[in-house]
């Protein structure tokens, strides 16, 4: 634990003292819950269109494979005719790529952003290295199979897979968004305990709410 | 009534009878000294009452059995009857004061003193030129003898050196009285007078005058033969002080008055010059000075320095001198004892040593009673006579002369009123003040003598000036009532104070034109709104009711005045009572003197000014400025317009405000800047109206105010900027606004006066609203600096809707009434004659947006800080008035027509074109169209559709707390590091932090610090050596004999 | 006569005048000023002085009469008794004074009491 | 007071037309802003789906009372600022809410969104929104500056406040636009509106890369979806004002688009081709190079 997040006694202006906690006054402490559909299929099946045609990236290069997403932008692939485009903040993110190999250390970044996305949200998985660890399938320090830790959509294979192949991943994942099979975070907010406990298994400085709002 | 002979006799006779007794029985001598000197008081006190009541004849005393010249004369007039009152009571008091020291020295020291009162009444009687010289050596020898009864060890030294210089000054006098004699024939000084024209040209009687008169004025302790002077009042017994400074130099004063009556008018200058010459140079000196009583010598000095000028400009002010010379003197003489008994209260001889008095508010109120008599303030016999003296300078052109006055009295407020802010704010030495009845009856006795003397004054300028008596005008009376009831506690005095605001109002209010009755609104009704948040007080809160009563009283009383004469009282008296409050802040004291300072010196100029439209009219109306000569005109109106705008705090004046206004206290914040600042601007609406447009060597006056608003306007919005106090920030806000509001009225139309008008109004209220809200957050939180708070919001939610409706208010976005001044203003500017001070006055606008979004932001937004996790709303009454005034701002929002329509109406009296329509709800100009309702219904559907809207489809949102922020991944270290708040606009600072360089700062302290420097360098002069004094007199006597000869 | 004795009286004045100024010695200084004393006084003698009159005591050699035209000017007679007197008194007090202040420094000079100042 | 309970579906007309307007408008423009670096750019409906989809997002949080009601603020202030102006000259129909209030209303209604959606930032707690507001705010004092006076000087020729006045005073020809009769306000005005369009060189306000997006960090979700259409709304609606004061008005909705497409354009010209000024590089530019053409503009006139 750190220590700006341990229990703390301060003095107010009044001269009365009060404890703080941080991790109770500083964070939400609510847990994810399912969010259904709307009410109507076909309100539910617009929106699944406008999500499917409206996909933002969280801008956060987990790993070497980020190196193939900044082509995607580029006139030669442009990948904003599809409706893809890059947000530099989670909260206006939709779609969380997790380019190649993940770190625990960068796991933990990963979950933290991750949750703070709004419901739906994607987890891609670009590389070998999301699937089964790749090259550093015996490296103590990454995680080998991403969606233990995170409710992954779609893999996108190679070592590493070019943009096209990731424009056809989105592709893909634009059908599934459309067909209403990507409920990751659903999935996630149903099988909370399960993912937090492997998350913890391998962040063992766990230095932060259970989940992050 | 009994003969004056009495007050010699009775004197020697007891000094006599005193050296008779048994030695050992001091206790029954002291009660003779007493008996005799009561006896002695009795005599004058009895002529006093004769002629002032039962219409006596002033009498003469012939002695010896001949008449004059063969024989001493001597006369009792209404003149000598009061100094002699004057001299024998502060001889009475001052006995009583000593008695414990004049026990132990027993009755030789009580024959001196008993023959030293009555040397000083003999000057002041007799009508022979040697008796003077006898009573004169009389006096030195029994003053000498005094001084070698002091206990203080130095008082020796002094001593002596008054001796060496009374050798020399009594040389030249019978040296002159002889020749004078010799020239005339005679030694008595009517029929010396008399006979004057025959021999007036002869050069040897000139100059056997010019050597009794310098003798006489040395006795006054002219400047530079005066350093014999000081260490007598440094070392001196405070009780022997007080009678040197109060009885001594009256009867050398009468007795120099008596010698020009000889010598006549081609003196005048003379006297004039010295007197002057003494005034500056004697204040200067003390400005330096750290120790009390050769504060309080210098003080002396200067004073008699004044009083001696006016008895030179005897030629213009013929029958008003006594009037003018005598309210000096009492001022001084009164003031001064008293000042003198208090230091002997004091333990220490610094003058933060004064501190001590704070316990004993009864010693306080004596202390600044005593100030506002030295500083000629009202309701004292000083402000009648300051009035007086500058009506008659100005109305005879002698005005070089009057700025010296002015500058002088402006250098001796300001080392009184530092010293008044160092008793009431430094830290108190240990001992307390333990004044025995004894010493302190006399202090209180002086305190009521002051106070019956202004009433007195005050009467005797209703006869002669048809004033009217101050002390008898209900708002003021009203206030002072408070003094009496300050044993109450406060919410008592709070609701009679409320209670008594409003019932004026409602009694007067009729009697307003509409322009006035706004003012009148603000000040009375205002000023009780803002009273509400007083009740949060606790106790007694001694000194704050008089304080602010003397404040609204001022302010009531400017509104009601007709003529220039109450005019100038009311703002001094607002000015007073404004600095009372102010001073009460706990870190005000440096503020609130730069605020007393400035104000004065303001005053000095709107007095000035006065008195330069009166051209000596006694009485002068306000709207006669209108008719004031053109050749004059625009200095008048420069002078006035000055002054108003050191109220507002236009640039460059402005450097007291942002500390006067921080430092006070939070109920305190929001009268000084709500309501006090729109003091200044009724001032300035008075003037305008009257004068109008001046032209000063072909430029419009006006029009440099404009640009002089323009840049207040600009320069205090970006000061507010960069401020990390949220206080200082607002007061600097309030700079900015004065700007706003001066500049509509420097437009000089119509709507430009609305629009001033306007800014009255809603600066009243919202900056009350947010000087009550961030007191309340400040009083919370325990502190004033914004980066120290945040995420208030939740906790504080009443005060947040206070400021964010303030700030919406002030920004003049739509559709709250800040928008309303901006419309009147767009509409204002499109009928001017300018256009370039525009350009600053629209760069000026957007700036207030930074520093209105930096303190809701940095107070209530952003990151909530452990510390203050559990702070509470603020308390009920600091929250209730901040509710009204949000009602009052949205009322006013809806329908501005309410305040405004009659004013509109009323205006058209000064500018027939260019006025508003009002139609319904919509007000329309020459230019274009506004609809307050309609655009107050439009916004609000637009918004209350949208929010709904926003809560049907975001029903689900979760409440998330103050970490929860994207992070880059990560998350906030601590709320300290995460709260954006300090420096805020540092890129501003970077691009135009130049604007704001404090150079108005600069020279204002620099100014200070030479006169402080000045001073300290210039009174090196007096090394303490005996010698040195004697050469003084002879350089003074050569200096004036060269000049004046 | 008259001129010399004025002449007189005003040189024993600033002799006074320049003793008192120049000497640093208490107790010179009041010598000096004891010797300007009597500079005053003969000069107020001086002015009384009148060329070929008498005292002014009436007897049988001035009669009343004729006091007038005979006598000198009787005043300055009287008033420089006053001021002798006053001048004794006044010495009289420096030389107290001058006792005192030996008293407390040990020292006559006038330069050492300078502990009151600016 | 008689009110035309007409206006009220004749503005909701008005709105209807130009958020779409907006929104393709807005994509174009981006389209265009691609070609210049020869991409394709987005497709001309995108904006639709965005909106959609960020109405669609089922989850959202808030941060407190004024974070909920900043967007809300902002959409207030672009709608409102829309209808308080007419849109097209001559109708009655279009004239919107203008009988409300004059130019003066219109200019100041527009900082009630920027104050509105800045407090909603701040109260995100996010340091990224504080400086982003910081910048802003610093920025617009010197940008509104030269409208200011160009507003001023525009009001002076015509005698009158009155957008409708104002329009009416340049018909008759092109060469009676303001932009001709008083070229150095227009010139003045322009140079504003490239400061108030968040393009380059003045979008240091969001500086994407070094503080993510500044004000709305921490806005997702239907807040955004509000945003987004306020973005669309307001350079349309502060694009009328300009157009109304300097370029002769717009007499139908075909003259009006084009019209204002190409004041627009101005905006995107100088974004595409000019890198970013720092705050306090744009406040002196303004300083220096637009203010005192808004200066000759009021002293000329």
């Amino acid at each position: 634990m750190k220590e700006e997040l341990l229990k703390r006694t301060v003095k107010g202006p009044d001269g009365v003292e009060f404890e703080v906690e941080p991790l109770r006054d500083y964070y939400c402490e609510a847990a994810p819950t399912v969010m259904p559909g709307a009410y109507i299929k076909i309100v539910e099946d617009l929106f699944n269109w406008a999500r499917a045609e409206s996909l933002w990236i969280l801008g956060f290069g987990t790993g070497c494979g980020a190196i193939e997403m900044r082509p995607l932008m580029t006139p030669r692939f442009d990948a904003y005719r599809y409706g893809i485009q890059w947000r530099p903040t989670p909260r206006q993110a939709n779609l969380l790529v997790i380019s190649g190999y993940l770190s625990v250390k960068t796991l933990k970044r990963a979950i933290r952003a991750y949750e703070q996305m709004q419901n739906p949200k994607y987890v891609v998985g670009l590389g070998s290295c999301t699937i089964n660890g790749g090259m550093y399938w015996d490296s103590y320090n990454t995680i080998k199979r991403l969606d233990q830790y995170l409710p992954v959509d779609l893999y996108i294979t190679g070592c590493m897979p070019r943009p096209e192949a990731l424009l056809a991943g989105f592709d893909d994942l634009k059908n599934l968004i459309r067909a209403g099979q990507a409920e990751g975070a659903n999935q996630y907010a149903e099988n909370f305990d399960w993912y937090k406990a492997n998350q913890k298994q391998v962040i063992h400085d766990w230095d932060m709410p259970d989940y992050n709002w | 009534m009994l003969s004056p002979l009495y007050l010699v006799a009775a004197a020697l006779a007891a000094s006599f009878t005193l050296g008779l007794l048994n030695p050992k029985r001091s206790g029954a001598a002291y009660a003779i000294t007493l008996v005799t000197l009561a006896f002695m008081a009795w005599v004058p006190a009895g002529w006093l009452w004769g002629f002032m009541a039962e219409g006596a004849q002033p009498v003469e005393i012939y002695t010896a059995g001949a008449l004059p010249p063969y024989a001493i004369n001597l006369r009792m007039g209404l003149a000598e009857a009061a100094m002699t009152l004057l001299i024998t009571l502060t001889g009475l008091l001052s006995a009583l004061y000593l008695k414990e020291s004049l026990i132990k020295l027993g009755h030789r020291g009580m024959a001196v003193l008993m023959v030293a009162l009555m040397a000083f009444c003999g000057i002041v009687l007799t009508r022979d030129l040697f008796n003077l010289f006898v009573f004169f050596e009389l006096a030195a020898i029994s003053t000498a003898g005094l001084i070698l009864l002091s206990e203080d060890e130095r008082a020796l030294s002094a001593g002596f050196k008054y001796l060496i210089v009374s050798q020399l000054v009594s040389t030249f006098l019978l040296i002159g009285i002889l020749f004078a004699y010799h020239a005339s024939g005679t030694l008595n000084l009517d029929t010396m007078a008399s006979a004057r024209l025959p021999h007036g040209s002869a050069p040897s009687f000139a100059l056997a005058f010019f050597l009794m008169f310098i003798a006489l004025v040395t006795e006054l302790k002219p400047f530079p033969a005066n350093g014999w002077a000081l260490d007598i009042y440094e070392s001196a017994h405070p009780a022997y002080s007080a009678l040197f400074s109060a009885a001594a130099a009256t009867a050398s004063l009468y007795a120099v008055d008596k010698l020009l009556l000889v010598g006549g008018p081609g003196w005048y200058p003379m006297a004039t010059g010295i007197g002057i010459t003494t005034f500056l140079a004697a204040n200067l000196f003390a400005l330096p000075q750290g120790n009390d009583r050769r504060l309080l010598g210098y003080s002396s000095l200067a004073q008699i320095g004044l009083i001696l000028v006016v008895l030179g400009q005897r030629d213009l002010l013929g029958e008003g001198t006594p009037f003018i010379a005598f309210g000096l003197l009492v001022s001084h003489a009164v003031a001064k004892a008293g000042l003198y008994w208090l230091s002997g209260l004091v333990g220490g001889r610094s003058l933060t040593d004064w501190a001590a008095l704070r316990g004993r508010p009864l010693l306080v109120f004596a202390f600044i009673s005593f100030v506002a008599m030295l500083t000629s303030l009202p309701p004292f016999p000083g402000f009648y006579a300051k009035w007086e003296l500058v009506r008659v300078l100005a109305g005879e052109g002698r005005l070089a002369l009057l700025a010296l006055i002015l500058i002088g009295a402006l250098v001796e407020a300001g080392y009184l009123f530092r010293w008044f802010g160092y008793m009431l704010k430094r830290e108190a030495p240990a001992e307390a003040v333990n004044g025995e009845p004894h010493q302190v009856v006399p202090v209180y006795v002086a305190v009521l003598a002051g106070w019956v003397l202004g009433y007195f004054w005050g009467e005797l300028s209703g006869v002669g000036l048809g004033h009217h008596n101050l002390l008898l005008s209900l708002p003021l009376a009203f206030a002072l009532g408070f003094l009496l009831l300050d044993w109450l506690p406060a919410w008592v005095k709070n609701t009679l104070a409320i209670t008594g605001m409003v019932a004026f109002f409602f009694l007067t209010y009729a009697e307003y034109d509409p322009l006035r009755l706004i003012f009148a609104l603000i000040f009375l009704i205002g000023g009780a709104i803002t009273l509400l948040a007083s009740y949060d007080a606790h106790g007694r809160r001694i000194g704050f009711y008089p304080a602010a009563m003397l404040m609204y009283a001022g302010m009531v009383m400017l509104v009601r005045a007709n003529d220039s004469f109450e005019f100038f009282a009311a703002w001094e008296l607002l000015t007073l009572g404004s600095y009372f409050l102010i001073l009460r802040g706990k870190h005000s004291e440096p503020h609130a003197l730069s605020y007393i300072l400035f104000s004065l010196g303001g005053a000095f100029l709107i007095l000035a000014g006065f008195a330069l439209a009166a051209g000596g009219a006694a009485q002068f109306p306000i709207t006669a400025l209108g008719q004031v000569a053109p050749a004059v005109a625009p200095w008048v109106f420069l002078l006035l317009a000055t002054g108003f705008m050191t109220k507002t705090a236009a640039i460059g004046l402005h450097i007291w405000l942002p500390g006067a206004h921080a430092e006070a206290e939070t109920d305190v914040s929001p009268m000084v800047s709500g309501i006090l600042l729109k003091a200044g601007l009724f001032g300035l609406f008075v003037l305008l109206m009257a004068m109008g447009k001046q032209r000063l060597y072909g430029v419009e006056l006006t029009h440099v105010l404009l640009w002089v608003a323009a840049f207040t306007a600009l320069l205090g919005n970006l000061m507010a900027v960069f401020q990390e106090d949220a206080k200082r920030l607002l007061a600097y806000s309030s700079i900015g606004q004065m700007g706003y509001a001066l500049f509509g009225l420097a437009l000089m139309n119509h709507l430009g006066w609305l629009m001033a008008l306007m800014f009255v109004i809603n600066h009243y209220i919202y900056k009350s609203m947010l000087f009550l809200s961030v007191g309340g957050v400040a009083k919370r939180t325990g502190t004033r600096e914004m980066y120290r708070m945040g995420g208030l919001i939740r906790l504080m939610p009443l005060s947040f809707i206070a400021v964010l409706i303030g700030i919406i208010a002030i920004s003049g976005v739509p559709p709250l009434s800040g928008f309303g001044g901006r419309w009147i203003f767009y509409n204002a500017i499109l009928a001017s004659d300018y256009r370039l001070p525009m350009v600053i006055l629209f760069l000026a606008g957007p700036v207030a947006f930074l520093y209105l979004f930096r303190l809701i932001h940095s107070i209530f937004l952003g990151q909530l800080k452990d510390e203050l996790r559990r702070v509470k709303e603020a308390p009920f009454w600091i929250a209730l008035p901040q509710m009204l005034y949000v009602g009052l701002l949205l009322a006013f929002a809806l329908a501005p027509g309410l305040a405004l329509r009659r004013v509109d109406t009323y205006l058209n009296l000064f500018f027939p074109e260019g006025g508003l329509h009002w139609e319904g709800f919509e007000i329309t100009s020459d230019y274009g169209y506004w609809n307050p309702v309609a655009i107050m219904i439009v916004v609000a559907v637009i918004f209350v559709s949208l929010f709904a809207w926003l809560l049907f489809v975001n029903r689900r949102a979760q409440k998330v707390k103050q970490f929860n922020i994207v992070f880059s991944a990560e998350r906030p270290f601590r709320p300290e590091t995460t709260h954006f708040a300090w420096n805020f606009f540092a890129p501003y600072r970077k691009a135009l932090g130049f604007l704001v360089q404090p150079y108005a700062t600069t020279f204002w302290g620099a100014l200070t610090d030479f006169l402080h420097t000045a001073g300290d360098l210039a009174r090196r002069l007096y090394d303490g050596n005996g010698q040195s004094y004697a050469l003084h007199f002879l350089a003074f006597v050569v200096i004036v004999f060269g000049v004046g000869v | 006569m008259i001129h010399l004795a004025m002449a007189t009286g005003f040189l024993l004045i600033l002799i006074g005048f320049y003793g008192a100024v120049s000497n640093r010695n208490i107790l010179r200084m009041i010598v000096a000023f004891t010797i300007a004393d009597s500079g005053v006084n003969l000069v107020i003698v001086a002015i009384g002085y009148m060329p070929g009159r008498t005292a002014p005591i009436l007897d049988a050699t001035v009669k009343a009469g004729y006091a007038a035209a005979r006598i000198i000017d009787p005043v300055p007679q009287a008033l420089v008794l006053t001021a002798i007197v006053i001048g004794v008194g006044v010495t009289a007090l420096m030389l107290a004074y001058a006792y005192k202040l030996y008293e407390k420094k040990r020292s006559l000079d006038i330069a050492k009491f300078t502990e009151l100042r600016g | 007071m008689q009110f035309d309970w007409m206006k009220i579906p004749y503005a909701l007309l008005t709105l209807f037309i130009v958020v779409n307007f907006g929104m393709i408008l807005t994509a174009l423009v981006a389209k265009i802003a691609a070609r210049v670096g020869r991409r394709r750019g987005i497709r001309i409906w995108q904006n639709y789906a965005d909106l959609f989809k960020n109405y669609g997002l089922r989850s959202s949080i808030t941060h407190g009372a004024m974070f909920y009601l900043g967007p809300v603020f902002r959409l207030t202030g672009g709608i409102g600022l829309l209808l308080f102006v007419p849109t097209i000259y001559g109708s009655y129909v279009f004239s919107n809410l203008s009988f409300a209030g004059d130019l003066i209303l219109a200019l100041y209604f527009i900082f009630f969104g920027t104050l509105g959606m800045a407090l909603g930032a701040a109260e995100s707690g996010h340091p990224h929104a504080a400086i982003g507001v910081s910048r802003g705010l610093s920025q617009v004092t010197t940008a509104e500056l030269p409208l200011a006076l160009a507003v001023f000087s525009v009001a002076l020729q015509y005698h009158t406040l009155s957008v409708t006045a104002i329009v009416a005073a340049q018909q008759g020809g092109i060469e009676h636009w303001t932009l001709f009769t008083n070229p150095f306000a227009v010139a003045a005005a322009m140079l504003a509106f490239l400061g108030s369009m968040m393009r380059p060189p003045f979008d240091v306000v969001s500086a994407p890369q070094e503080i993510p997006i500044g004000p709305p960090t921490e806005y997702h979700s239907s807040y955004l979806a509000m945003m987004q259409t306020n973005r669309a709304i307001f350079p349309i609606a502060k694009i009328v004002v300009y157009m109304n004061l300097f370029f002769g008005g717009a007499a139908s909705w075909p003259v009006f688009c084009l019209k204002v497409f190409l004041i627009y354009m101005v905006s995107v010209f100088i974004g595409v081709v000019f890198p970013r000024f720092r705050v306090e590089q744009s406040i002196r530019w303004f300083l220096i190079w637009a203010l005192p053409l808004g200066v000759l503009a009021i002293v000329l006139v």
